[in-house]
């Protein structure tokens, strides 16, 4: 299975039936199709959805129905259009249940560096400030390393996106979750050693004695609502 | 009650130096006609207020591109290449607000408001320099209002009082910017009669709306 | 005449065509009677409506659309619903044009008390401290005098609305300006002395070498176009 | 994916002592089945948030008059002569906030801010003993969020993911308190069946809302 799709399969695991959730662009977007229409997730794109779907198929487009990147989507029925304040009064007010972004960095404090790459990349932080300080969840799922580089560092070198310590990081290699202690390895994906792992974190990482292998199914409606209403 | 005019007639309303809030996200829901007329007007030194640099060719990127932009107050400005090179050339000024912010700093200008206390940003270097606020022993952070003298704006119907109504993703910060600006300039997809659009339908109210833009 | 039908002429011709007012409960809300409709004054109601327009005929009444006092009204053509968010944002942000309120007194500082007699009457605010505060041009329509005793006062006995400054007061007997320098007699009613007024005035008056009697006819659109764009 | 329950089984979700957010301005846009039901069941100790106290037999005045309310937080009570009778008798205590603060207050609680800066009031026995904040040499009033455990509201239309749609002047603090609270129960006055409201009608998202009242 590709670095990609182990991600987004064990992000969309995350997922709670009938929650509000904000996937970034990117990698995060991709979570979606992981997720069962069945599961009711309400995905809000931060232009001003609830509701957001796929893309339409070619012709069927429309010019004012967009994600936050500029491409064309769909809406389902009983979707919800909303302005920026009402949108942002959702991820401030923590009305959304989880949020999944994407990374450059996360350090042993579970902060996360995620916009900006100072003299050389400044998009700006569009929503992602406001997502990482207000959703109830924030989910990092990223590659674990970027060209062998660890990403998951002792302390972010690049500018923080908030103070706030995020609820997991997921990427192709684990799972793993901030706490109050440090780090703690949660999960291994597939075939991979935590010594591997190891290797590839320059973080400080809690290694408990025994580290599951992720699981990457698909769960079915019945099964994800039961493992996520234990986790919340 | 309200005579529509031309993108060039707006452009002639709009000086050098003005201070723009421009409608849209990624340049759905701009006001695409209007830009343009600044664009050809040759209007230079602006402020401009919106979501994001748009694309070179799109939206806000097309004053950005022009060089009409001495200051561009956005969230994201990363699907414009020729936006970083003009702030890493110290040619534009980019002041970056996260976008939950600039959408309520736009709120409180036009709400009569003295400001926002917000989480969002605090601590990070988006917050440098800023003010924060102790309240009950919690941390807030403090954004002034943002207020506009020219709110440019899209909308799918208009009446000509000037009651609006938006499309879809092409909502996003034209309400808001439409109660934040001293003028406001609307560019409709259609303009009904008065009387057309049901009262539990418009999203900004026609008495804040100056001008209208008539159709192609 | 009438009082109050003096009061509420006399403040009619102070609303400008196309501007956006807020009348009061009570003798506020008769202004309306003496605003041709040609002016397309959009008249609000704080509850929620621009655009409104008098009680329907009976049976045409609809229980969802009601004045601040909770009265049957209608909505013209164009007319707008707000929630109470937006429709305090244009009272605070200036929106406003024009609101008239009566008065429980008014000051030499132009500093208007209309909603609590301490111990004996507090029916709260309601709007009025956002609509002094916040409407651009703040007009009090009332009564001069409460059973003979002046309301027109040195200083406010009763609890303030706001600091702010009155625009203009309009009583059954004068126009009343607060300036800088203090109260300004602008006006008399038909057949009203200047003496009758200072006599019925607590509060010290500016009054001018001349002081014209009221005009009480309804303007032409054309007259009150002309008129309200000197006086703005 | 919401089943609507009735006002009878909503009056059992709220204990007494509870913090309510009741929509309504005079009871225009108010719940006036899950109010009836709250009287019913004999609910006591309340903190009722509203605009007004209704009537006495109308609106929130329905629970005033069963002495339910401990604590009213309010912009006007002036038509309900049982709310200043018993705030004179020290029975109910009274917390008057003009109207525009009360809808911002509200609003803060649900859009995650940190409170409300205000010019009205400031010097008024409405402001005593709350905190003025100076922002370049101006004086604002600090007023904080205003939360509620239940919001209590009336819609128009819902469907059964609890989108909400209002009709005219019954729409009123209904939004804004549903964003309020920890938990929405919503009395619309039909439930219609899923995908019948269009996007751009829903004024309040279904996500947020907790439980629909089912019809008569």
């Amino acid at each position: 299975m590709e670095a990609l799709e182990i991600i987004q399969r064990r992000v969309a695991r995350e997922l709670k039936p009938l929650s509000l959730v904000n996937l970034g662009i990117g990698l995060p977007t991709g979570v979606s199709k992981f997720v069962p229409d069945e599961y009711s997730v309400f995905f809000q794109s931060e232009n001003g959805i609830i509701g957001m779907s796929a893309r339409p198929p070619e012709g069927m487009e429309d010019e004012d129905l967009t994600d936050a990147g500029g491409g064309f989507v769909s809406a389902l029925p009983g979707a919800a259009t909303i302005d920026s304040a009402i949108s942002f009064g959702l991820i401030r007010g923590g009305h959304v249940d989880a949020t999944v972004l994407g990374g450059l960095e996360v350090d042993e404090n579970g902060q996360l560096a995620n916009w900006v790459v100072p003299g050389k990349m400044v998009p700006g932080m569009g929503g992602a400030m406001d997502l990482v300080t207000g959703a109830r969840r924030v989910l990092v799922g990223m590659q674990h390393t970027a060209r062998g580089r660890p990403k998951i560092v002792p302390k972010c070198t690049l500018p923080l996106t908030s103070l706030r310590r995020v609820t997991l990081i997921i990427t192709d290699l684990a799972v793993i979750e901030p706490t109050d202690d440090g780090l703690v390895l949660r999960e291994r994906a597939p075939d991979v050693s935590v010594e591997t792992i190891l290797e590839n974190t320059t973080a400080k990482l809690i290694v408990p004695d025994t580290v599951p292998e992720m699981e990457l199914s698909i769960r079915t409606l019945e099964e994800a609502r039961r493992a996520t209403s234990e986790a919340a | 009650m309200k005579e529509a005019i031309t993108p060039q007639q707006a452009a002639e309303i709009i000086p050098d130096g003005a201070v723009l809030a421009i409608g849209g996200f990624m340049g759905v829901g701009s006001p695409h006609r209007v830009i343009d007329a600044l664009v050809e007007a040759g209007r230079k030194d602006l402020t401009v207020i919106g979501n994001d640099a748009g694309r070179p060719d799109f939206g806000i990127g097309r004053l950005v591109h022009a060089r009409a932009v001495k200051k561009l107050i956005a969230s994201h400005i990363g699907l414009n290449p020729e936006s970083q090179k003009q702030m890493i050339a110290g040619e534009m000024e980019i002041d970056l607000v996260p976008q939950g912010t600039l959408a309520e700093r736009l709120r409180a200008a036009g709400h009569g408001l003295g400001g926002v206390l917000t989480k969002t940003a605090i601590g990070t270097i988006a917050a440098e320099g800023k003010r924060i606020i102790e309240i009950d022993g919690e941390e807030w952070l403090y954004e002034p209002p943002l207020p506009a003298d020219f709110a440019l704006i899209h909308a799918d119907r208009a009446d000509y009082i000037g009651n609006l109504t938006y499309q879809l993703t092409a909502t996003n910060f034209n309400p808001i910017m439409a109660m934040a600006a001293k003028t406001v300039i609307c560019e409709p997809r259609v303009i009904v009669p008065i009387g057309v659009i049901p009262p539990d339908d418009v999203r900004t109210p026609g008495v804040i709306v100056d001008h209208l833009i008539a159709r192609v």
